[in-house]
């Protein structure tokens, strides 16, 4: 009997899936290895199915998405229960990704947003908010509830590994996949939990082929500012590039097209927060001793926040942002 | 194909300067409008040193010269001469309004009488075209030189031609030579002298100018009998067109092999610097010139030891002028005997003997036919002037011929029958100097060309002695003093004292020469001092301080009805009379400037 | 090219004399004791020949010839009149126009009285201005070009118009100010204008002109002289070089250069020791200003047997001075300036006291605000300077003028309170003594940063503990002694010194070193070379290997400040001991509590 | 670069020489070719041509060519006067073709023997 | 909640970061001075405040942290030359990003204090004691 495979997503893009559909000629491998057992996006499968099956039925889910809404996490943990092993695949189930952006601000500004200023609203659609719970004449609808904070799968459930990345280079899913598949034929050991596959241990820097000096920061450049070198750092230049705080995997990619690394593949091992390290680093590097001139270099980040946790938020050490003691007063 | 007719268009620097760039553009243009591109040719030459009647064409191989030409008369003279084949007449020299004009150049009495060694080539060649210079013989002196000669014979056959220096000094050529290569050593120099300094001589730029090759060739030769591998040609950088030719000559030469290693196969080297000199006067004298190769301000030296034995940058150096080294490869190529055929005395035994040869002298002042003319040595002053120079402008008394430039001296009409070469000249006071020959007339004063003369030497010393730097500015002062009427008696003879002076304890040939036009003249034109001083009047009414204007009042009312444009002109507001009636000067008022004699147009204003 | 000097006979004037050839005629009739006029003629130079003031008649045969007897070199039998009519006639109106042309300059106006013309026939030109004496010898110019090989100087203009001129007629950089050009004129025209010597700029014990060469300071060990580059005109243009041919043994060599020498050690004590304050901070004590006010080095430089006085202690004009104000903690114990106490001055004044005391009449003051005589012996010298009669008036002095009292000579007020007596005095002296303060070298902070070391806050070096390490820094192997770590005596630095070195001895001995555990180190496998870390280290531990593109840390450098491990972004490097897991264990159990 | 020896001089020089020759007006033969209006309505310019060509084909160093006004006989033209160095008195030419041409160059340039039947007469005028 | 906190004798937690060389010193200064410091100061010992990296600040505060403080030599004292000028930039830095995760920088606080400093650190830590007192306890949102 095949292995059962399940993929689902949670909050996400779907760009995850194209990455998994864009390994070409392996996906024919993955299907012929796998029997694949649930898949919204690509087949009709129902919830019920999976609710249907025994615990640890599934041999292996890729899970991507963060955790945004209730629906989410039921799913989270109704795969969990279901799978032998659960991946995090994708930043957005790593590390919360694009969609944790979503954690500077609360669920009740979100909404003020979409259902209250959204100049897209029609008069007559502004201040409806989405109910859980809705009678209708056909009957009662429900919908999934909206968290406050959104969560990266390891924050709701037990996960097993990751494979980072926004999304997963196809050349990393493909070694992970035939990893896998090699694992599962040849009853190999599984590599120890927590792993984060498809990805290396060392951070974009290793991968990155600009020369690097010792670094001396005047002033940082957003990307339209300047045209860079393409042989130079862009560190050295000024730019602000996430590679050296960002796990190596991507080969570079970004930083090939001349924009700074925008860290997709997370911290580095040993590294507990994203952008605390890229605060750190980078005020080594500033030149200046001036606190005040120290501040006017600092300024020239445009929205630190942001770069630094742009895929991390929800897995750094605030998870979110507060909300101000002052607001609250 | 060949042409049937070539347009020699001359482009010296003077007819250069009267649009004969132009003409030659023109002439191009109209010929291809009438098809005739490829049957007639337009070739630039050098000077043709007849620049009075400048711009000048000769037309080839018919030998008809036209003058003073202008562009808009070519259309005229193609269609006329080119295609109806009818020589144009108002083109041509015409030597006198009696006489008809004369189409052949070689019957011009301006170049009959001449006698070119130097100037062989001009208006027959092209001189950026080495293959023109080489068709003419050239190259071929030096082709002997190396193949047949040794360096001594070389030397040896300068030597016994006679040459001599023809920068001036008259120093023999030969013995230069044969001095420099007796002095031991590998590093030695040749350096062509073209810093022609002398107001209004040319000959040198004209040389330069018209055969670049020549003084190339004779710098090689020099070189080869002398052993030196490496000449400085020092030319002054106001000659744009001798410069940018000089270049285009070397250039050629070297793409020729003609200079550099291995010359016709054999082990002689020899290359060529060119220094451009700011022209300062005083570059022209032979140690000033080295120091400013040597990048030093430009300033003599005393030359107790002669430069042939510490010279530039103290190694034995020979320096001779452009006209020198000219003349050097006709006489390795013709032979000494053929050379010492022309000029006077006797070099057989003593180069100092006679004054071999030919030499260039620039023609200018008075004279009808200015220009530049090469004559053999001995010719009379009378012959350059009344011959060649077609007489005396206006049919004027001739007063003096000033030869030898600035630190020449004054030849009283005389001494006209005085054959021309170097020893002559010096003997009367004067001297050949680089070839400068200016006529004056009765209208010059003496006192005034002397001054002229003093007043170059004294701005263009080095002011590095007192008796050149002081003195000249003392006797210019003197001069002054006695042109407006301060002179006294006395000072003609501390000038003559301050002259003799300076002669004799000046540093350098500038400062030695310079009190020769005060000398000279105060030997053959005392009275005309004695006048200045004594009578405080100017006879040839060229001293406008001691000359007093007056309006002749029946010539002015009458003739001129009071026209009052003396008036106008008369910056002291000198001049009265209301206009239609006859109008007088206030002596206390004028200044004597001589506004008034000139805007007179009825020669109303009289001078005493 | 070795050329035997040939000896040949002239006759100048009909003396027969015999010189080598090719002296000039100049030197010949020197030589024979006759005199040729010249005005630009100097020894220092090649002949120039523009004055023409020397020319003399040559004859040869029946032609004569007018030379210039300072260039001309003498040939066997030549024949020399130099005073011949036409010589005289020459020289006659070479004068008249020399004279008419700078009528007021005194040695124009003597040589002319020497030839005999009293009234040129010239107009005088007076247009130059009188102070205009320059008779264009060229002298200045030469020495300049050709001697000092500097080109500063040079004609400008021809003709009369001719000057001599400075580039641009600015003051040039290219002068390196060695006066040669005032020395040779002729005329005095040059003029060097003295620059302004500032008192307080004084150093290396300069008090007066001095030689390019000398012997840098009385005590210089090894005495010999050097060169000083800057005033040296070889060293600034390559010209001169007199003093080589001068020195026979060939001892000196122009191709010494001031060189960078590496040498590797294995520890450092570093004895830069300090400067001296400057007292001119304190306008009101008038140093430098004020004649007769000098400092303590000064004084000092007075008292040398070897020093410009010989050691007899005199004011500026040369007399004893009567009275003598000894001044105390000038800068030292001053809010405004040093809050320390320099601790050597007390017993040096009292010194300066004594010396005083001993070599003149004079009353000595000292002005002192307390009197720390802490050492041995001191207090007991201390007794003795007051048994000698020194006056001793507590009080710090406010200001120090020059008074004169009915037109003598005018002498030096010190104004203070005294404290003791609580009156304000004004005590008249003849001579002031400045004691100031002493302060860190001058180029401390650049040391500082050279071997790492730190600075306490007056700025001398840090030691690393003051009551249990005052001689080793926070830098391995690096140790400190003497004023260089503050002030103090010379048996304080001595000993500091001995203690210092006896530590080095024992490291030396002991063959190996023991380091601190404290390191960060880079795990090479987590290190991706961004090189963020490289800059970081003031010890320079951190080195990128270009080879392996990672970077490394000398954990013989690495003082485990752990600045690296906190900025590395991978964190890739670990401070043992304050590894990120300790700290946040640490932080975890602080916490929780 | 090409090193210059002493034959390559005589070279240079052969090759100019013709061009200096004009320039100079030493020649053994010169023809004038008379181009008043009546001339070259009769045709002078393709005699002219052609005495150019004859020159070029025949490489003659020493012959030159030139032109004049109507030489009076307005009826023989095209007219050519030929000048021999060596003869005392020129010989006129008349009603010329480029055959006639020809034949002159062959016989009367080339062989010093006159053309006689083309001439018009000996001993007019000389042209200097 | 916090105002409930506050009055019921809360407390609040200072971890405090301090160099060894100058305000841990000073900090021992001040006790054996027997100088009042603040009893809410928890004290990690690190060789520098380089050392001090700005994720165990965020830790700090996630880890229950109401404030934190940070003893470093005085700029130019710095024993390892100049290692405080990092700390100054971080810290910079630090209070920008903190004001943006929406907590008062005023809770993050860096004091240079030579070891001799005992009663500033006695004052500081007393000031800063008080100084979050007024702020309140920190509380993280879901």
């Amino acid at each position: 009997m095949k292995p059962k495979l399940a993929l689902y997503w949670a909050s996400s893009c779907g760009g995850c899936e194209i990455a998994v559909v864009d390994i070409e000629a392996k996906i024919l491998d993955v299907a012929d290895f796998f029997d694949i057992v649930f898949w919204p996006c690509i087949m009709d499968f129902k919830y019920k199915d999976v609710e249907a099956m025994p615990d640890g039925d599934i041999t292996l889910t890729l899970f991507n998405g963060a955790i945004r809404t209730s629906e989410n996490e039921y799913l989270a943990k109704l795969l969990r229960a279901k799978s032998k092993v659960m991946v995090a695949f994708g930043s957005c189930a790593y590390e919360g990704c694009i969609p944790a952006l979503a954690n500077f601000y609360d669920k009740k500004k979100i909404f003020e947003c979409n259902y209250i200023n959204s100049p897209s609203l029609q008069e007559s659609s502004k201040n409806v908010f989405p109910q859980t719970h809705t009678q209708m004449p056909e009957g009662e609808i429900e919908i999934p509830e909206f968290w406050n904070t959104v969560k990266s799968l390891d924050q709701v459930v037990d996960v097993d590994y990751y494979v980072p990345g926004c999304p997963p280079q196809s050349t990393q899913i493909i070694a992970v996949v035939e990893a896998v598949i090699d694992i599962l034929k040849n009853g190999k050991p599984l590599p120890p939990k927590g792993t984060i596959l498809g990805a290396g241990e060392k951070t974009i820097c290793e991968e990155c082929t600009r020369e690097r000096k010792e670094k001396k920061i005047k002033k940082f450049y957003r990307p339209q500012e300047i045209i860079p070198n393409p042989d130079e750092c862009l560190l050295d230049q000024g730019i602000v590039c996430m590679g050296p705080a960002t796990r190596s995997g991507c080969d570079a990619l970004c930083i090939k097209a001349n924009m700074g690394c925008r860290g997709c593949y997370g911290p580095p091992p040993n590294v507990l927060d994203q952008g605390a390290k890229m605060v750190s680093a980078l005020s080594s590097v500033i030149d200046s001793t001036d606190p005040k001139e120290v501040r006017d270099i600092i300024k020239t980040i445009a929205d630190p926040l942001g770069t630094f946790y742009r895929f991390s938020m929800a897995h750094s050490i605030f998870h979110r942002v507060q909300k101000m003691e002052e607001e609250e007063k | 194909m060949a042409y049937r007719t070539y347009l020699m268009v001359c482009a010296g620097t003077g007819c250069v300067a009267n649009q004969s760039i132009k003409i030659k553009d023109t002439l191009i243009k109209e010929l291809e409008k009438k098809g005739l591109q490829d049957e007639v040719a337009v070739v630039t030459t050098g000077c043709n040193g007849f620049c009075g009647v400048g711009p000048i064409m000769v037309v080839q191989p018919d030998g008809i010269f036209y003058q003073l030409l202008k562009s808009s008369d070519i259309p005229y003279l193609v269609e006329e001469h080119l295609i109806k084949g009818r020589p144009v007449k108002k083109f041509m020299y015409i030597p006198s309004e009696k006489e008809p004009p004369i189409p052949k150049m070689s019957d011009i009495d301006f170049f009959k009488k001449q006698v070119l060694i130097a100037l062989r080539n001009r208006g027959l060649i092209d001189p950026e075209k080495i293959e023109e210079y080489i068709a003419r013989g050239g190259y071929s002196g030096l082709a002997k030189a190396l193949t047949e000669m040794t360096p001594d014979q070389v030397i040896n056959e300068v030597k016994k031609s006679g040459l001599r220096g023809r920068g001036g000094g008259g120093f023999p050529t030969g013995i230069k030579w044969e001095t420099m290569k007796k002095v031991p050593g590998d590093v030695r120099f040749v350096i062509c002298n073209a810093d022609e300094g002398d107001p209004g001589a040319f000959m040198d730029r004209s040389i330069i100018e018209s055969d670049p090759h020549a003084v190339i060739e004779g710098m090689l030769i020099g070189a080869y009998g002398m052993g030196s591998t490496q000449g400085y040609v020092y030319i002054r950088n106001e000659y744009p067109i001798a410069l940018e030719r000089l270049l285009k000559a070397i250039a050629q030469a070297k793409e020729y092999g003609l200079l550099g290693e291995n010359i016709f196969g054999t082990d002689f080297k020899f290359d060529i610097r060119i220094i451009r000199g700011a022209g300062a006067f005083v570059c022209g004298e032979s140690t000033a010139l080295m120091a400013s190769i040597q990048g030093m301000p430009g300033e003599p030296r005393a030359k107790y030891v002669h430069t042939v034995e510490k010279g530039l940058f103290d190694f034995p150096t020979c320096l001779n002028n452009v006209e020198t080294w000219a003349n050097v490869p006709q006489i390795i190529q013709k032979g000494a005997e053929w050379f010492t055929q022309i000029g006077t005395g006797d070099v057989t035994n003593d180069p100092w003997g006679g004054s071999k040869g030919t030499k260039v002298f620039s023609l200018t002042g008075k004279v009808v036919n200015t220009g530049l003319v090469e004559v053999p040595m001995g010719i009379t002053l009378r012959e350059i002037i009344y011959d060649i120079g077609g007489g005396i402008k206006d049919g004027k008394k001739i007063k003096a011929v000033q030869t030898g430039g600035p630190s020449g001296g004054f030849i009283p009409e005389s001494m006209l029958d005085l054959p021309v070469d170097f020893d002559e000249l010096t003997k009367v006071g004067s001297m050949m100097g680089s070839g400068g020959m200016i006529i004056a007339d009765e209208d010059n004063c003496i006192v005034d060309m002397a001054k002229y003369f003093l007043n170059f030497t004294q701005e263009e010393s080095c002011g590095k002695c007192i008796p050149c730097r002081e003195g000249t500015k003392r006797m210019y002062d003197i001069l002054e003093n006695i042109s407006v009427g301060k002179g006294t008696e006395e000072d003609l003879e501390l000038l003559e004292d301050l002259s003799y002076m300076v002669v004799e304890s000046s540093l350098c040939a500038l400062g030695g020469s310079a009190p020769n036009p005060v000398l000279t003249s105060l030997k053959y034109f005392k009275d005309e001092y004695l006048t200045h001083v004594r009578e405080k009047k100017c006879p040839a009414k060229a001293c406008r301080q001691l000359n007093v204007y007056t309006i002749d009042e029946e010539i002015c009312a009458t003739v001129g009805h009071g026209c009052d444009l003396c008036k106008k002109s008369c910056p002291d507001f000198a001049i009265f009379g209301e206009t239609k009636k006859a109008h007088h000067i206030d002596q206390m008022k004028c200044h004597k400037c001589g506004a008034c004699y000139d805007a007179c147009n009825f020669k109303a204003i009289k001078v005493e | 090219m070795e050329r035997s000097i040939r000896m040949v006979t002239v006759n100048i004037d009909g003396k027969k004399i015999e010189v080598a050839e090719d002296t000039t005629i100049l030197k010949a009739a020197e030589a024979a004791g006759i005199w040729i006029p010249s005005m630009c003629y100097s020894d220092l130079l090649e002949p120039y020949g523009v004055c023409r003031l020397c020319s003399v008649e040559v004859i040869r045969g029946k032609r004569s010839r007018i030379v210039t007897a300072c260039n001309y070199p003498v040939r066997e039998g030549l024949t020399v009149n130099t005073n011949s009519d036409k010589v005289k006639w020459i020289r006659k109106i070479l004068m008249e126009l020399m004279y008419s042309r700078w009528p007021n300059v005194p040695v124009v106006k003597e040589m002319a009285e020497r030839l005999e013309v009293t009234k040129p026939r010239f107009v005088s030109l007076e247009r130059d201005e009188s102070e205009n004496a320059c008779i264009l010898c060229g002298n200045c110019v030469n020495i300049c070009r050709d001697v000092v090989k500097a080109s500063v100087l040079s004609f400008e203009g021809i003709g009369i118009e001719r000057k001599v001129v400075l580039p641009f007629n600015e003051q040039s950089e290219t002068c390196i100010s060695c006066g040669a050009c005032a020395y040779v004129c002729p005329t005095g025209h040059i003029k060097i204008k003295s620059l302004e010597t500032e008192r307080g700029a004084l150093q290396d014990f300069y008090l007066g002109p001095k030689s390019a060469i000398n012997i840098p300071t009385l005590q210089a060990v090894p005495r010999v002289p050097v060169i000083d580059k800057n005033s040296c005109i070889k060293m600034q243009t390559g010209g001169c070089g007199i003093c080589s041919e001068f020195c026979e043994p060939g001892a000196i060599n122009y191709e010494m250069k001031d060189e960078e020498v590496d040498i590797e050690v294995g520890q450092i004590l570093v004895t830069t020791g300090f400067n001296l304050f400057d007292p001119q901070q304190i306008p009101q004590y008038g140093y430098g200003r004020l004649d007769n006010v000098y400092n303590s080095l000064d004084f000092e430089f007075m008292l040398n047997s070897t020093g410009p006085t010989g050691g007899t202690i005199q004011c500026k004009d040369g007399s004893e001075p009567r009275a003598v104000g000894i001044i105390h903690c000038v800068g030292s114990r001053d809010e405004n300036y040093k809050k320390y106490c320099s601790r050597v001055c007390c017993m040096y004044a009292l010194k300066f006291a004594h010396l005083v005391k001993d070599r003149t009449k004079a009353e000595v003051y000292q002005f002192y605000i307390d009197m720390r005589a802490f050492g041995k012996g001191y207090e007991e010298f201390y007794k003795r300077l007051l048994d000698e009669g020194v006056n001793m008036i507590r009080g710090k002095v406010a200001e120090i003028t020059e008074e004169s009292y009915n037109g003598n000579k005018p002498h030096l007020l010190v104004k203070c309170e005294d404290t003791l007596i609580g009156k304000f005095r004004e005590i008249p002296v003849d001579m002031v003594i400045l004691c100031p303060a002493i302060e860190p070298a001058q180029d401390a902070a650049k040391i500082k940063k050279i071997l790492s070391i730190s600075q306490s806050p007056d700025k001398f070096f840090l030691e690393r503990h003051p009551k249990l390490d005052p001689i080793s820094t926070m830098t391995d192997g690096i140790f400190i002694a003497g004023c260089a770590q503050g002030p103090k005596d010379i048996p304080d630095s001595v000993a500091q010194a001995s203690a210092a070195a006896a530590r080095i001895l024992s490291l030396i001995s002991l063959g190996e070193v023991s380091v601190d555990p404290i390191k960060a180190n880079v795990i090479e496998e987590f290190c991706s070379g961004c090189r963020i870390c490289n800059n970081l280290c003031p010890y320079t531990a951190i080195s990128f290997l270009e080879d392996k593109k990672i970077s490394d840390i000398n954990e013989m450098l690495c003082k485990g400040c752990g600045t690296c491990v906190a900025a590395c972004p991978a964190s890739a490097i670990t401070g043992k001991g304050f590894t990120d897991e300790q700290i946040l264990a640490e932080l975890e159990g602080l916490l929780t509590v | 670069m090409p090193k210059i020896t002493i034959a390559d001089l005589e070279k240079i020089r052969e090759d100019t020489k013709r061009t200096l020759n004009f320039r100079l007006g030493t020649c053994k033969a010169k023809i004038t070719v008379h181009m008043g209006t009546c001339g070259i309505a009769a045709g002078a310019r393709d005699i002219l041509s052609s005495v150019m060509k004859e020159i070029e084909e025949r490489k003659l160093m020493d012959v030159i060519v030139t032109n004049s006004g109507c030489a009076g006989l307005c009826s023989k033209e095209p007219m050519i006067t030929v000048e021999m160095a060596n003869e005392p008195a020129p010989v006129k030419y008349i009603d010329m073709t480029p055959a006639k041409i020809k034949k002159i160059f062959d016989s009367h340039i080339l062989k010093n023997e006159l053309v006689k039947e083309y001439a018009l007469a000996l001993g007019s005028e000389k042209t200097a | 909640m916090s105002e409930e906190k506050k009055q019921n004798g809360w407390n609040p937690k200072i971890a405090a970061f301090l160099c060894n060389w100058c305000t841990y010193t000073g900090a021992d200064l001040a006790g054996v001075s027997r100088l009042k410091s603040s009893p809410c100061v928890r004290i990690i010992r690190v060789m520098c405040s380089g050392r001090v990296d700005p994720s165990f600040i965020l830790k700090a505060f996630k880890k229950g942290a109401d404030g934190i403080f940070i003893g470093g030599c005085h700029i130019g004292d710095c024993h390892y030359s100049e290692g405080n000028y990092k700390t100054l930039r971080r810290i910079e830095f630090l209070k920008i990003f903190l004001e943006d995760f929406g907590i008062d920088p005023k809770r993050l606080r860096l004091e240079w204090i030579s070891a001799s400093e005992g009663d500033k650190y006695a004052a500081t830590t007393l000031d800063f004691e008080k100084q979050i007192r007024e702020l309140g306890p920190l509380t993280f949102m879901n």
